[in-house]
């Protein structure tokens, strides 16, 4: 297998008594969708704030293509080629939909010490912004200011925002979460398109989604992590079964 | 040695001062989330309905107790009609409106009470002094201050602690719906907490009013002090304020008493008094940039995020 | 721009501002230009707040500390004999913005009520320092007895002349400002005060632009600090007095945080409203206080959010 | 008049404003009506309104019109007020201004436009030296002069060793070096308080007590010495070691130290038994109008407006002679209630200064007591340094 394009070596996270983070080993191949299980409090969240750096390990190493990021600030991962969305709705709420895109892609462009030339006319920001839209489907709702868009479109603005950083990996927090089914569905559809362009790592609780999208999975139940594998694999895992699908599947 | 010991009584008694003005102002923005420059007010309020009532019922201790009562509801009055809509409102609002606040209750003194100022004379015999050591006497209303402020600084600690309303209070603090689905009301909880606040403060006031004298504006100078003090303990941690009060206390006082002979020790006579009040007057603002820099929430944070 | 009712308001204001000396002879009251330039003054440092408070949500409580340090660099300057104002004025701005850059780093690290605190104990920290400053006077301040001098280009003891001066100055920052607001850079400082975790996220290192606003405000209120210094021929620590912080909050938030021209009519507006509520009554902050509690509750974006047309920005 | 100004100001209305008729001598009036001060500002204004009341409200055949000025304690709204009353209300004198730092705010204004500035109290230092004109007066003192006064008598008293307490500012300094000067004894200690937010004076005391100083000089003005005074009684420093003080003590801080300040002394170039027939008149119509006894920066007020009056009926009216305005200010020819006195070169008076003590009047009420002349004519050593002769 080629170099991975993330990978976790013993990572570690305690929250006084108790481990959050135990001891995981992750890789995220180049190029696949990665999917991250496990019943709530399993420390999916506290995992993704380790790689996003919202939260600094105790032990433990993270790579990004090969590059040793465990102690690279938030803005610098970003730059590096890893981009996230958030659990709970995370925009820019007094700014229109486009301009929220536009301060991911702006941010790409380089340093913001640009202190003279109005920026909101700006087409190297406002070009590929548009684009954007257009990809996740938000292209009428450029003018909106973002506060006023519905749940579901707040989610496809993360993504067109993460897009904007042109990632190599999206963190995905629950990109579902709270979504009706037609907006889970366009969800399924945004990401399906950007399958093989970008890789994923997908924390989410709808099975359908994860076992329709995900090619590997990994599960994780309290801070451990218990069984990686294929969506097959994992389906098969008596282990997995007991902890976590099992329940799921008796009640559906 | 004596004089060591005699301006570590002095540190005490002004940090649990402090503390006193700083519990009532943690515990606030603590479960609140309220930033109140008026609680100086409440300071002042409580040193002023002292003196007026220690004159009318001729005894200091009825005096403050009635003082005491007053500023309480004083405090839940201004909760009802003026706090309480804040709450919604980010710290700046609260700045603004409680900086209003404390506009509106300087003139109110002056207007009720005159510009001129009012003394608490302290019964015979605490307006004495007592003799610890051989050699080291120290007013007896300094150390009743002492007394009184730690034996608050215990009381607060097991009412937060160990109390069924200490529980709501901190269940207030970490999460506001839960003590919503746990059946507390939560308004009136604010209200007795704001409540519990003015007192502190008022009791702060009346503590120091007769060392300090009463006067308008006396709760602002030493509200800024109190502001480091929380900010030094963390915002919202009893423990940090107390832990903060003390170690400011001690650090301002100690700071004047010996810093011009240290500073003589390595410079010049004339250059060493001049910079050392000015230097003493800093040295609480420099402990605070300091731990900032170390610990940007402070020394206890008790709230993440 | 679009032209909005608003922006006419804004428009006649700043004529009627650009008026004042011409009124001022008209009715022989000279002293509407005394009174006005030192409005205008303390408008300059308002909209250099408004920069970090209104567009970029750091509630600083230490503003005024820039109008002391300003005001202290021309005043020692010229206590030495240095009264080139092309030497005092720059250096003003210049050591305004050191302070502001040794200052921010550390106070933006901490957020929320913690930034005010410490801004505020700063202020306090530089306060005593200027009472401490016995060579210059220490609490009864430094008079400044030649003013600053541009080689001979502007008569700075003319006070017309002196007041066109202050008013270009003011122009020129709020052309400055409006720049900056809509560039990019300005983009950073809205979208961090908007939501700063995100601004993160999509690889913007905030800091560093909050840290560059913090210094650029510091720095415009430098140079008010220079032109208070010069008005008043005296600087004293009083100007750094927290309360006068307390001042410039007011200001901008009565004028509208967040708009260019805001905070420049809330300056005036309070300090009229100072000198009318006063010349009523001695008690006039009995009824100034409970005004600020309102104008939060009710008028939230100030005198700029009562006016028609438009959305700011 | 104020709202007059500011109805143009705020709607630029086209009020043409007439131009006063010189019937009446206009004097502004800067006090400090609002903030903590307050106390003192009224009994500022009290006895200026006070010596108009005896004037029967004319200074010769001219009408007075005091315009009243509020500074609230901030030297640059003192500055405002002050061009405010020079060139808007076109004042012919300015007095009042209780604080040094609002006073050389606003002394480049007044001089500058030759408005006779006459300070009621503030004195400092800088005034009294190199900065000095004639178109400044003073009905007070400068600085120094109270506490040499005070060194004179603490060394008839015989004290070998003094501590010094007092705040860290100018004054403050002033008042230290003052005593210096003429003390011969040895300054065993000093201490330089926080001003003006330190109010607790623990640790100060505390090292007097530990130094074995046979006295203690003091200077806090205002609130602060009652909290000084009251914190000395408290700890237990009033039966062994004697306490010293100028400014600390007076009319207005007595009712709130009440006995606690029974005997302890300082010196004053006034105190309110001097027995002329026009401190009588004053103190006594005084304390019959406001219950209590006029303090000393009441007495220099009142004196203020004695002189501007001495001074506008000895031109007989005619302001726009400055020349002799001045003359005429320079020659203090009124009744001071401090008895007569003469202006030094620098425009300070050169005067008495007395010992005073607390005691109690016939009524029961403190008061302060005149003990005796301890320096006679006695002018301020800035005077050499004014380049005025």
């Amino acid at each position: 297998m080629a170099e991975p394009i993330l990978a976790t070596r013993g990572l570690i996270k305690r929250f006084g008594g108790l481990v959050a983070t135990d001891q995981i080993d992750l890789d995220v191949a180049a190029g696949s969708v990665h999917a991250l299980i496990g019943p709530n409090g399993a420390g999916k969240t506290t995992l993704i704030g380790q790689l996003s750096g919202e939260i600094r390990p105790d032990s433990g190493s993270i790579r990004l293509e090969g590059r040793d990021i465990t102690a690279a600030p938030v803005h610098k991962r970003c730059r590096l080629g890893l981009a996230r969305s958030f659990q709970i709705t995370s925009i820019f709420p007094d700014f229109t939909a486009r301009e929220n895109v536009a301060m991911a892609v702006q941010s790409r462009l380089g340093h913001s010490f640009r202190f003279w030339r109005r920026a909101k006319s700006d087409p190297a920001r406002t070009g590929p912004a548009d684009a954007l839209l257009a990809e996740v489907g938000l292209e009428d709702r450029g003018n909106m200011p973002a506060a006023a868009l519905s749940h579901g479109e707040h989610r496809q603005l993360e993504i067109a925002m993460a897009l904007a950083t042109a990632p190599r990996l999206l963190l995905l927090d629950e990109p579902m979460a709270g979504m009706g089914v037609e907006e889970s569905v366009r969800m399924v559809e945004t990401l399906q398109r950007l399958k093989g362009r970008i890789s994923i790592l997908l924390v989410e609780h709808d099975m359908d989604a994860v076992f329709a999208l995900a090619d590997r999975i990994t599960v994780l139940v309290y801070g451990r992590a218990i069984a990686t594998g294929t969506p097959a694999e994992i389906r098969a895992n008596q282990e997995v079964r007991a902890a976590y699908l099992g329940a799921d599947e008796e009640e559906g | 040695m004596l004089l060591l010991i005699e301006q570590s009584l002095n540190g005490l008694q002004f940090g649990l001062l402090l503390f006193l003005l700083a519990a009532g102002l943690t515990l606030v923005f603590g479960i609140m989330d309220l930033v109140n420059l008026a609680h100086g007010s409440l300071y002042m309020m409580g040193a002023y309905f002292a003196a007026t009532f220690i004159t009318w019922t001729d005894s200091f201790v009825l005096g403050a107790v009635l003082a005491l009562g007053a500023a309480f509801l004083l405090g839940v009055a201004i909760e009802l009609v003026a706090v309480r809509t804040l709450y919604a409102r980010d710290h700046l609002d609260h700045v603004l409106a409680t900086f209003g606040l404390l506009l509106f209750f300087n003139e109110l003194v002056r207007l009720v009470w005159g510009p001129a100022g009012r003394t608490i004379q302290l019964p015979g015999i605490l307006n004495t002094s007592v003799e610890l050591l051989p050699g080291l006497s120290y007013p007896t209303y300094r150390l009743v201050v002492i007394l009184v402020g730690g034996l608050v600084a215990f009381g607060l600690y097991w009412l937060v602690a160990r109390t069924r309303t200490g529980m709501r209070i901190r269940a207030g603090a970490s999460d506001r719906e839960m003590v919503g689905a746990l059946g507390i009301d939560i308004r009136k909880l604010y209200t007795l907490v704001f409540g519990l606040g003015a007192v502190l403060a008022a009791l702060a006031g009346i503590m120091a009013a007769p060392i300090t004298t009463v006067s308008i504006g006396m709760g602002e100078r030493i509200l800024i002090v109190a502001f480091v003090v929380i900010v030094i303990g963390g915002i919202g941690s009893i423990r940090g304020a107390f832990v903060a009060a003390l170690m400011v206390g001690m650090i301002d006082t100690v700071g004047r008493a010996f810093l011009p002979e240290i500073l003589r020790g390595f410079m010049s006579v004339p250059a060493a008094n001049t910079l050392a009040p000015a230097l003493a007057s800093m040295l609480v603002y420099i402990l605070m940039a300091l731990i900032l820099f170390l610990r940007p929430q402070g020394l206890f944070p008790a709230r993440s995020g | 721009m679009r032209v909005t009712p608003r922006l006419v308001v804004y428009g006649l204001f700043m004529l009627a501002l650009a008026m004042v000396p011409t009124l001022a002879q008209v009715l022989a009251e000279p002293f509407l230009v005394t009174l006005f330039t030192r409005m205008i003054i303390l408008a300059v440092a308002a909209v250099s707040l408004n920069l970090i408070l209104g567009y970029g949500g750091m509630v600083s409580f230490g503003h005024a500390v820039y109008l002391g340090i300003g005001g202290y660099t021309v005043g020692i300057l010229a206590e030495h004999g240095t009264t080139n104002g092309f030497v005092q004025w720059p250096l003003a701005i210049g050591i305004s913005a050191l302070y502001a850059t040794v200052v921010g780093a550390i106070c933006l690290r901490t957020r929320g009520v913690y930034f005010i605190m410490i801004t505020l104990a700063f202020a306090q920290l530089v306060y005593f320092v200027g009472v401490g400053l016995y060579a210059y006077g220490g609490d009864d301040g430094l008079t400044i007895y030649t003013r600053s001098d541009f080689a001979g280009l502007i008569r700075m003891s003319h006070k017309p002349s002196f007041y066109y001066l202050c008013f270009a100055i003011l122009c020129i920052e709020i052309l400055i400002i409006h720049r900056i607001v809509h560039s990019r850079f300005g983009l950073v400082i809205r979208a961090s005060k908007s939501n700063d975790r995100r601004a993160n996220a999509i690889g913007i290192p905030t800091f560093r632009y909050r840290l560059a606003a913090f210094v650029i405000a510091g720095s415009f209120c430098g140079l008010a600090g220079a032109m208070l210094a010069t008005q008043a021929d005296y600087i004293s620590p009083a100007v750094m007095h927290w309360t006068r912080s307390g001042d410039l909050i007011v200001s901008v938030v009565l004028g509208g945080m967040g708009s260019l021209f805001g905070p420049a009519v809330g300056t005036i507006v309070f300090l009229l409203l100072e000198e009318v509520l006063s010349s009523l009554t001695e008690y006039w902050q009995l009824v100034f206080g409970p005004m600020l509690l309102l104008l939060v509750l009710f008028a939230k974006r100030g005198i700029d959010g009562l006016l028609p047309g438009g959305d700011r920005g | 008049m104020n709202t007059r100004l500011l109805a143009t100001a705020m709607a630029f209305a086209l009020a043409a404003v007439p131009a006063a008729a010189q019937q009446k001598v206009k004097i502004g009036f800067l006090n400090t009506a609002t903030g903590p001060q307050a106390a003192i500002g009224q009994d500022f204004r009290r006895s200026a309104d006070l010596a108009v009341e005896h004037l029967g409200g004319k200074m010769g055949d001219l009408a007075i019109e005091m315009i009243y000025e509020d500074d609230g304690f901030k030297p640059d709204v003192g500055k405002q007020k002050t061009e405010k009353m020079i060139e808007s209300d076109k004042v012919n004198f300015l007095t009042g201004y209780l604080w040094s730092n609002i006073l050389l705010a606003s002394y480049k204004p007044a001089i500058d436009s030759e408005t006779y500035i006459i300070s009621a109290n503030a004195g400092p230092s800088q005034i009294a030296g190199e900065q000095c004109s004639p178109y400044f007066f003073s009905t007070s003192w400068q600085n120094d002069q109270t506490p040499m006064a005070m060194g004179e008598v603490l060394n008839q008293k015989g004290v070998k060793k003094l501590y010094v307490i007092a705040p860290n500012y100018p004054a403050g300094r002033d008042m230290v070096a003052g005593v210096k000067r003429t003390y011969k004894g040895e300054v065993i200690g000093e201490d330089m308080t926080k001003w003006p937010d330190q109010l607790d004076f623990a640790a100060e005391l505390s090292k007097a007590k530990a130094a074995k100083a046979d006295a203690i000089f003091t200077f806090f003005p205002g609130a602060h010495g009652v909290q000084f005074i009251t914190q000395y009684a408290q700890a237990g420093l009033k039966d062994t070691v004697p306490l010293y003080t100028t400014y600390t003590i007076d009319a207005l801080s007595l009712p709130l130290i009440k006995d606690l300040a029974l005997g302890i002394p300082g010196t004053q170039f006034w105190v309110n038994d001097l027995p002329n027939e026009a401190n009588k008149k004053f103190v006594g119509d005084f304390k019959k109008k406001y219950g209590t006894y006029p303090s000393f920066y009441g007495a220099q007020a009142y004196d203020a407006i004695m002189l501007i009056d001495s001074a506008v009926r000895a031109v007989k009216g005619d302001l726009k002679n400055k020349a002799a305005i001045g003359a005429a200010l320079k020659k203090a020819e009124f009744n001071s209630v401090r008895g007569s006195y003469k202006y030094g070169n620098n425009n300070f008076p050169i005067q008495n200064f007395y010992l005073q003590t607390v005691v109690k009047d016939a009524e029961g009420m403190l008061t302060l007591k005149n003990e005796g002349a301890v320096l006679k004519d006695h002018q301020d050593t800035y005077a050499a340094k004014c380049p005025m002769k």
